[in-house]
C-alpha cells in the first residue's frame, strides 16, 4: 500500500534538481547511517490489511460480550448515529489548527459553540477548547492552581475520593514542584460540611461531583468557606450530571475540569476522550490550551479566531503555563453534536436515567445479605462502590460464567458497579440477582 | 451566507428520540439539596436548544463546507505534514470490536493488545530505540514524557544538579515550556548563518548543570543538522542526556534511525509522520521511544508478550502515568495500520517522496521565494515574504486563500524575518506542486504591483480578513445567552 | 472553480494499493483468443486514469460540493417528498452482518428474514393490503407489477378481453408506460375543474374492455380524491380492478388505509414515505400490496414464518420474478428501521405534520401563488406562474437557486399551465417554511419588476444556466478518450 | 423516534389556517375510515432501535461464516473503504434526481463520468445511468431489441447458459409480448461458432461473457455472422472482464448489459445493484432510463444535464419504451467510484485474478475422481461447475462441518463453484481438499 502518489516523474524531477538518485537528498546525513535494515514487513495491499484488522477485532468481539457494568472513570452511553456522522466528515477530519481563520470557520465556529454549551452546562465563563482528557485537566488544573495562589502555601486538598489513575497522573503532572496534596473524603469525616476546617496555608481545595464512588456531596458550605478563606475552589465534575444539579460556576467554583468522554465519544480503552477545562474571569489568563473567540470581519461581519494566544507555549516559550496545544479538536466537535442533538432535554434524560438507575441498583441491592453499599442514602450519579463479604475475583469468575460482568475491582471485597442508560430494568435485575444467588452459593 | 450559532434558531420543542425517559423514576431525597433550578420541570434554568435532527445535520453540513482541508486542496502548512489520510485507516478503526473495549478489560482484548504490541515494535524499529511507551497523548505531552525522564534519570544517579536543558533557538514553543513543566531551566542555543546549531557556542553552554539537550532534526528550517552526531557526542560527554523532538520525522523514517545518530530519548508525531487524521485540532498522539538506559523511566503501560498472551505493565523506575488507560488508542490504531499497510518500504518511499518534492518545489519558487539556508532541503524549507513595499507575509498568506490553496505557516521559526514555511508532503502530485507554485508566483507579482489588492485578500472566502487584535482585547468566548 | 474529468489530469504511473497481482500467475491457453489488445501489459488499450487516492477523494469532495441535498437546505421537489433522512438508518444499514449475505444464504440468515416479514407486516398493516411482496426495485417496478398482475387477474379467469386502463390525465408518466409495457391500452380521463377525477367521465369510459385503473390519490395536484370510494366501486362494478399509486401515501400513512377506500393493488415508494435516502437518483424500492383475491399473482420471493423460522416461498399463480434476490435489500431494511423507529405514532404525526406543513405554505402564498383547486391540500399543492411579462416558471425556479433553495417541481402536472408543485414534507420547520415563503415573494417581486434578472439566474451557483436543447440536439454522453 | 421537526407552534399554525384539530385537515376524507386502529408498535427510541438491530444482524452473523465460494450472479469482492466514504457522503445521498441542473453537477458529473468508464471499459458508445440490476437490464435489453427489429420476426436465440434466475425474469418481462426465446449452448451444440446457422425470422441474437458456468467463449465468428444476417446482438457481459477482453463494442455489439455489483456493490442480499445498459448509436433513441449529457452553461463554461429526456415516460407517457425513471444513481457512483480508485491496473489485477484462481482451481480438481468440470479447457472467469458422482446436498453438510461454503448447488449432482480475488492459495487449496477428502469418504 502506498499512497505517495506519482512516481512516473520522479526521476525526471530528480535530474532536474541535479541528482542522479534519491539518495542524493540525503546527502547531509553521515553515509553508513543511511537506508539501515529494518525488519518490518514490506507492506499490504488493502485487502489484506482489513482482513488482518478483522481478525484482531474478532479476537476482541469473542473476549467480550454480556452485560457490562464497568465505569471507573469511563462510560458506554448511546452515542446518537449523527455524532458518528457529522464527525467523520472529511472537511473537520482533516482539517487542521484553524491558524488562518478566514477558510476554518467551520472548526471555529464549531468550537464555540463547544464552549458556549460547556459554559452554559457548567455556569463558568471561561472554557478552552479542549484538554487531552479529564484527568489531564485535572492535574494541570491543579498546577495553575498552585502556581496562581502560591503566596497562600503549597497545600491542596482534596476532599473527594478520586481514582488510583487520577492519582498517579496528579502525581506525575506535580512531582517536580512544592505542591502538597492531602486527601480527605467529605462523607467519611466530615458529614456536615459547614463544621470544615479549612488550613490557613492552603492554595486550593478540590471536590469531584460525583467522586469515584458515584457519590454527589451537597458542597454548598463547602464552597462558602473557601471563598471566605480565599482559598481557590475546584470542582471536577461529570458534564451530564451537571445537567441537572447546580453548575459549578453558581457554587461559586474558580476552576472547572471535567470528562467529556461521556458525551458522545466511544470509551476506545482510553482514548481519544477530551479533557473539559474552565475558569473563572480571574484566571481567565492563566488557562492553558487553545481558545476559540468571536471577532468581526473587515466588513464587520462576526467570525471566529483563536484568542488570547499570547499565553501561549509558542508564544510565551518558557514562560508559558503549560506546554500543551492544539490537542482534541475533534472529539470536542463530537462532544458538540451530541449535546445539539441530544439537547437540553435529551442531556437531563440521560444524566435521570443514570441517577434513577443507581438508585434502583441500590434500592435492590440494600436488601441482600453478604454486600454493603458505600453510602447508599447519599445523591449517586451512575456508580455505587459495593463491599462484599466475599472475594470479588470468585464474584467475577461466576459473574463471567453467566454473561455479566458486574463492575471494576477495587481491592478484595469491593467493586465498583456503574450502570447508564443504556441499561433496561430487566438487566439491572439480573445483576441484583447475580449478587443474590453468589451470596446464597458462597453460604 | 451567515451561519447562525445553534442558539440562534431556537426550536424549543422537539422531544429527545435518543433515550427513552424512565416510567416510575427513582429520585433519592438527597437529590434535592443539589438540584438545578428547573431541572426537574421544563424551566429553561439550562439554556440549550431543542433542533430536529435535520436542523443539526445541515448546520455541520454548512460549517464543513466553510472549513479547509487536505480533502479540498493542497495544505501546505508546514512542519504539521498536512498529507493524505488513508481512509482504510478510519474504516478499521471504527470496527466495533475495537472502539467499545473498557480499559478494565484490556488483557482480555487480545486483539487491542497486540496493536499496541506490534506498534510499539514497528516503532522501535523506526526509530532504533530499544524500547517505546504509546500512551502520551500528543506531542507536547510525549516531550514532557521525555523531559521528565531525562530528570529522572539524573536524580536516580543522585545527580540533582542537572537542572538546565538547551534549546536551540529556532525550536517549536514547546520545547522551552516543557523544560519548565519539569522545573528546570532553559538555555538557548543560538543558530549560525547555516540555520543550524554552532558547535563552538554549543561547547560554550555546555557545563555540569547540563541535563540534556533538546533538538528537532531535521529542524525547523527544514535542514538535516549535519552535526548532529557531533553535537549528540559532546552533550553525552558533558554528562547530558539529548532529547529528539520528533515533529520532522516523517522526513527521514526508513531512511535514518534517530538512535544511530545518537538520541536518546525521543517522541513521535503520528498525525504527522504516521498519517492519523489531525481533526480540526487533534487528537494525535505522542509515543516516547528511548534507550535501554532510559527504558525503566517511561511510563506505563507497556505490552509486553508472555508466551501467547500480551500483557500490560509498567516499568520499575516509571517518571508515572500521564494519561488514563492506554493513550489515545483510536490514534494508535490508525498509525498501526498506517505503517502495516505501508511495510518498510511504503514509509522509506514516503520519506523520499516528502524530500523530493520539498525541494521541487523549492526550486520552482526560487527565484521568487529564495528558500534560506544552504541545500538540499529535507520535507519542507523556510524563506522570506521578499516584499517591500507594506506587503506583509500574512497578506501572501490571505491571497494564497483566494486561490483555493492553504497557506504556509507564517511567521515561524522566529528566527527568520517574515518567514514562510512550506511543506508540500509526499501526498502531493508534482503536478499539484507545480500549480501551487504557479499561483504563488502570480500572487508575490500582483502584490508587488497592487499592494493594495494585498492587503484586502481573502476576497472568495464567506469572510473577509478577520480581526485577531479585537478578538483579544475584550474576549468574547461564550455567546451570551 | 472548474472542476476536470477524472481523465483530465491524469497521473499515469500509480499502482493500485487495493489488491496484490498474482506470482505465477496461470492464464489459460483459451485466454488468447479474446484477450483484448494491451491487457497483458501495459498498454493503453483501456484507457483509464491511474490517480492516487487523495485525487479520488478530492474529485468527489468536489462534486459533493457542488450538489444540492436536503442536508443542505429545504428541497420542496413537489412528488419527491425530500424528507429527513436519519442517520441512523443508515447506521443500520452498513452492519456487517446484514451487507454481505448471499441470496443463497437467505433463509440461514433469519435476520434478514425477520427484517423483510416484519416489513412485509407494516406495510400490510398501514395500507390495509392482504399481502405484500418487496422485491420490486423501485415504483416504477412496482406499478409494473401491480399492472401485470391485474392482467394476470382477469386472463385467469378465462377474460381475455379486459385490455384497457384508465389513466386520470393528471397521473405521472409512469402509469400510461406501464400500461403499454403490459400489452394493455390505456384510456384517459379528463380532471374536472375541481382537478378530480369526475364521475360522469368516468361512467362514460367504464366498459367491458376495462382491466382497471390507475388512480394516485392523493392526486398529483396534492389533492384527495373525495369520490375515491365511488369510484372504485364502479370500477368494480364494470369488472375492472383498482390501482393505487402509492407516490403520495405519505400524506394518509396512519390517516386512512388504501384498502379501505377499495384499491385492489399498490405501490409503495419507500424513499418517499418511509425516508430512504433519494441517492442522487436511486436506489428506491416499490413494494407492493394486494387484496387477498390477488395475492397468488405477486412476485416471489414473499417471506412467511413457519414455527420459528422464516422461509421464502412464491406464491402458485405468480406473475413471475422481476428483480434478483430480494429486491433491493439495503433499502427495505432502511424503512423497516424507519418504520420500527416511528412507531404507528410517529408514521402518524408525520402524516399530519406534512399536510398541516403544506397548507400553512399554502397559506403563506396565498396572494403570491394562489393554489389551483380547493382546500385543503394534502402534503403538496400546485400553483402556476403568475407573472405575465416573459417571466417562465423556470426562471422562478432558477431564482430559487439563487435564494440556497431547491426549486419545486416544475411544468408538472401537465393538466396545469406553467404548475409549480411544492411540498415542504413534515421535517421543515415552520420556520424555515416561512423562510421559504418569504424567498419566493421576494423573487416574485423582483420578477416583476425585473424580467431581465429572472432570465439570467442563476447567477450564485457555478455554473450559470445549462443549456439543454444544446445537450439534446448533438449529444454528447461520455467524453471522448 | 420522531424527526418531524417543531410541533410547539402546531396549534398555533392549525388555528392561523382556521382549523380547530388536525383532522380538519383531512375532511375530504371519508369520516369513519378515519384514523384506524394499526396495531404496530409506537415507535421506539433510536437506542433500542440499534439494538434491535445488532440483534438482527447477530442472529445473521451467527450462522454465516468461513470461507465462501458463492457467486452465481452475485459476487464477493474487495471493495476499497473509500467507496463506502464518498458514497455515504450526504451530498450524494440526500440529493435527487438532477431536475436542476446548476446544482446538481455534483451527481451529474458523476454520472457523465460513470458512463465515460463504462463506455470505454465496453466499447460501446452510448451508456444509460443505470438500470435497476443486470437481470432487468437484460430483459428490458430483449423488449428493446425486439420492439426495434421486429420485422426481422419474433425469434431471439440466447447463445450461452444463463440463470434460472435470469430465465425467470425474462419471461416476466417477455409474457405479453409475441417474443419467442430460443436456448441454445455454444459449447455444447456449436463448439465452433462459424458453423452455426443463425434462423431467418430472427431479431436479436444474445451471448454471456462469462456464462452462467463462468465459461467465456471466442464469439468473433459468431458477431459477424450476426452483423451480415442483420441480427442485432446482445453482449451481457462481466465489467471486471470486459476490462481483459475484447470488448462487445469492438466485437460489433449492438447493445450491451451486465451487473454492475462487482464494481464496489455488496452482494446485500440482492440489491440494491447495478445493472449496466449501452447500445450503438443506431439504437440511442430506444434506451431506456436516465442518461447524463454534456452542455455549455450561459458564458459558455462546460456542464452537464439530463439529456434525451425525450425518449422517457414522462414526456412520452404510454409511448415510451420503457416506465423506467431515475434508479440506481447512488450504486453507479459507487461504481464509479469503485472504478476510478482502482483505475486500469487495479481493475485489471482483480480480473486477472479471478481468472488465475477459477484455473487454479481447475487445475486442482480436475486432477481428482468422482467429479468433473464443465469445460475445464474454456476460459473461465471467476466460476465453474462441477458436477459429482455423489449428492451435492451431502457434500454441503460435509463442507459445513468443514466451515467451507464450496458453491451454490444447481442441480442434484452438480454445484457452481465461484472465487474472486479475496480468496487466496491457501482458502483455494483448502476447497481442493475438501473436493479430495469427501470422495474418499465417499468411496
Amino acid at each position: 500500500m502506498n499512497f505517495s502518489g506519482n512516481e512516473a516523474r520522479r526521476d525526471e524531477i530528480l535530474s532536474h534538481l541535479g541528482h542522479v538518485k534519491i539518495s542524493d537528498l540525503f546527502a547531509q546525513i553521515p553515509n553508513k547511517l543511511l537506508y539501515p535494515e529494518i525488519p518490518l514487513n514490506t507492506g499490504l495491499d488493502e485487502h489484506s490489511l482489513r482482513r488482518h484488522f478483522q481478525d484482531l477485532s474478532d479476537a476482541n468481539a469473542s473476549a467480550l460480550g454480556g452485560i457490562r457494568f464497568q465505569g471507573g472513570g469511563f462510560y458506554t452511553h448511546y452515542i446518537p448515529s449523527v455524532v458518528d456522522y457529522v464527525s467523520s466528515m472529511g472537511s473537520f477530519t482533516t482539517a487542521y489548527t484553524p491558524y488562518q481563520a478566514e477558510v476554518s470557520q467551520g472548526t471555529l465556529q464549531s468550537l464555540f459553540e463547544y464552549q458556549t454549551y460547556i459554559s452554559e452546562i457548567t455556569g463558568m465563563e471561561n472554557v478552552n477548547a479542549s484538554h487531552y482528557d479529564g484527568a489531564t485537566a485535572y492535574a494541570e488544573a491543579f498546577r495553575m492552581m498552585y502556581e496562581a495562589n502560591k503566596r497562600k502555601g503549597g497545600r491542596i486538598l482534596v476532599y473527594s475520593q478520586i481514582s488510583r489513575e487520577y492519582r498517579e497522573i496528579l502525581d506525575t503532572y506535580l512531582q517536580f514542584t512544592d505542591a502538597v496534596i492531602e486527601y480527605r473524603d467529605l462523607f467519611e469525616s466530615d458529614a456536615n460540611a459547614a463544621e470544615i476546617q479549612l488550613p490557613e496555608d492552603c492554595a486550593a481545595l478540590s471536590v469531584s461531583l460525583p467522586d469515584f464512588h458515584g457519590r454527589v456531596a451537597d458542597i454548598r458550605n463547602l464552597a462558602d468557606r473557601c471563598k471566605e478563606a480565599g482559598i481557590l475552589l475546584h470542582i471536577h465534575g461529570d458534564p451530564l450530571l451537571l445537567s441537572v444539579i447546580t453548575p459549578p460556576g453558581q457554587l461559586g467554583a474558580d476552576v472547572y475540569t471535567g470528562e467529556g468522554q461521556v458525551l458522545g465519544i466511544p470509551v476506545n480503552l482510553g482514548g481519544p476522550h477530551l479533557g473539559i477545562f474552565a475558569v473563572s474571569g480571574k484566571l481567565l489568563r492563566k488557562i492553558p490550551g487553545r481558545i476559540a473567540g468571536e471577532t468581526v470581519d473587515s466588513n464587520g461581519k462576526r467570525g471566529f479566531v483563536l484568542a488570547l494566544s499570547t499565553r501561549e507555549q509558542h508564544i510565551r516559550r518558557e514562560r508559558a503555563s503549560s506546554n500543551i496545544c492544539t490537542n482534541q479538536g475533534l472529539m470536542a466537535l463530537r462532544a458538540l453534536v451530541y449535546m445539539s442533538a441530544m439537547g437540553r432535554d435529551g442531556l437531563q434524560t440521560v444524566a435521570r436515567k443514570c441517577i434513577h438507575n443507581a438508585h434502583y441498583l441500590i434500592s435492590g441491592l440494600r436488601k441482600l445479605t453478604g454486600i454493603e453499599i458505600d453510602q447508599p442514602d447519599a445523591l449517586h450519579f451512575r456508580e455505587l462502590r459495593v463491599t462484599c463479604d466475599y472475594s470479588v475475583d470468585k464474584l467475577m469468575k461466576y459473574a463471567e460464567s453467566q454473561g455479566i460482568t458486574p463492575g471494576i475491582p477495587v481491592d478484595e471485597n469491593s467493586i465498583l458497579v456503574s450502570t447508564t442508560e443504556i441499561h433496561g430494568e430487566d438487566e439491572l435485575d439480573r445483576l441484583i440477582e447475580l449478587f443474590k444467588t453468589f451470596d446464597q452459593q458462597e453460604v | 451566507g451567515h451561519i447562525p450559532l445553534l442558539w440562534e434558531n431556537i426550536d424549543t420543542s422537539r422531544k429527545n428520540q435518543y433515550i427513552k425517559p424512565v416510567e416510575n423514576e427513582r429520585m433519592p431525597e438527597a437529590f434535592k439539596a443539589m438540584a438545578r433550578k428547573g431541572a426537574g420541570g421544563n424551566t429553561p434554568s439550562l439554556r440549550l436548544p431543542q433542533h430536529n435532527e435535520l436542523y443539526i445535520v445541515r448546520h455541520f453540513t454548512r460549517l464543513a463546507a466553510s472549513n479547509f482541508s487536505i480533502d479540498s486542496n493542497m495544505y501546505p502548512l508546514g512542519s504539521c505534514t498536512m498529507k493524505y489520510n488513508p481512509r482504510v485507516n478510519d474504516a478499521v478503526a471504527s470496527a466495533a470490536g475495537f472502539a467499545s473495549v473498557h480499559p478494565a478489560d484490556a488483557e482480555k482484548a487480545q486483539g487491542s493488545m497486540e496493536v499496541l504490541f506490534n506498534l510499539q515494535h514497528q516503532l522501535a524499529q523506526l526509530s532504533g530505540f530499544d524500547a517505546v511507551a504509546l500512551s502520551p497523548a500528543a506531542g507536547a505531552q510525549g516531550e514532557l514524557t521525555g523531559v521528565m525522564m531525562i530528570r529522572k534519570y539524573h536524580e536516580s544517579r543522585g545527580d540533582f544538579g542537572r537542572t538546565t536543558v538547551l534549546v536551540p533557538d529556532t525550536a517549536h514553543g514547546t520545547n522551552p515550556a516543557t523544560v519548565a513543566m519539569c522545573g528546570m531551566n532553559v538555555r538557548t542555543i543560538p543558530s549560525n548563518e547555516a540555520g543550524q546549531v554552532d558547535l563552538a557556542e554549543l561547547d560554550g553552554l555546555l557545563d555540569e548543570s547540563i541535563a540534556g539537550m533538546m533538538l528537532t532534526n531535521p529542524n525547523t528550517l527544514g535542514i538535516f543538522e549535519k552535526d548532529v552526531v557531533e553535537i549528540c557526542s559532546r552533550v553525552h560527554k558533558a554528562g547530558g542526556l539529548m532529547y529528539g523532538d520528533g515533529a520532522n520525522f516523517n522526513a527521514i523514517a526508513g531512511i535514518v534511525r534517530p538512535a544511530a545518530l545518537g538520541f536518546d530519548v525521543m517522541h513521535f508525531n503520528l498525525h504527522k509522520t504516521f498519517g492519523t487524521p489531525h481533526g480540526g485540532g487533534g487528537p494525535g498522539a505522542g509515543p516516547v521511544g528511548c534507550t535501554w538506559e532510559l527504558q525503566e523511566f517511561l511510563p506505563g503501560p507497556l505490552i509486553r508478550k508472555d508466551k501467547d498472551r500480551y500483557a500490560a505493565y509498567t516499568p520499575g523506575k516509571s517518571i508515572g502515568k500521564l494519561k488514563t488507560g492506554f493513550g489515545n488508542f483510536g490514534i494508535l490504531l490508525r498509525s498501526y495500520a498506517y505503517i502495516t499497510g505501508h511495510g518498510i518500504d511504503g514509509i522509506t518511499t514516503n520519506s523520499e517522496m516528502a524530500v523530493l518534492k520539498a525541494n521541487y518545489l523549492r526550486n520552482l519558487l526560487a527565484k521568487y521565494l529564495p528558500a534560506h539556508h544552504g541545500t538540499p532541503s529535507m520535507h519542507e524549507f523556510v524563506a522570506s515574504n521578499p516584499l517591500k513595499n507594506g506587503v506583509s507575509t500574512m497578506d501572501i498568506a490571505k491571497m494564497l486563500l483566494d486561490r483555493g490553496f492553504h497557506a504556509p505557516t507564517v511567521y515561524f521559526p522566529l528566527t527568520v524575518k517574515e518567514a514562510l514555511m512550506i511543506e508540500p508532503t509526499e501526498s502531493e502530485s508534482f503536478e499539484e506542486i507545480e500549480a501551487f507554485a504557479q499561483a504563488l508566483m502570480e500572487i508575490l507579482d500582483t502584490a508587488e504591483k497592487d499592494p493594495e489588492a494585498a492587503h484586502r485578500a481573502p476576497e472568495t472566502t464567506r469572510l473577509g480578513r478577520l480581526d485577531e487584535v479585537a478578538a483579544n482585547r475584550k474576549p468574547v468566548l461564550h455567546h451570551k445567552l
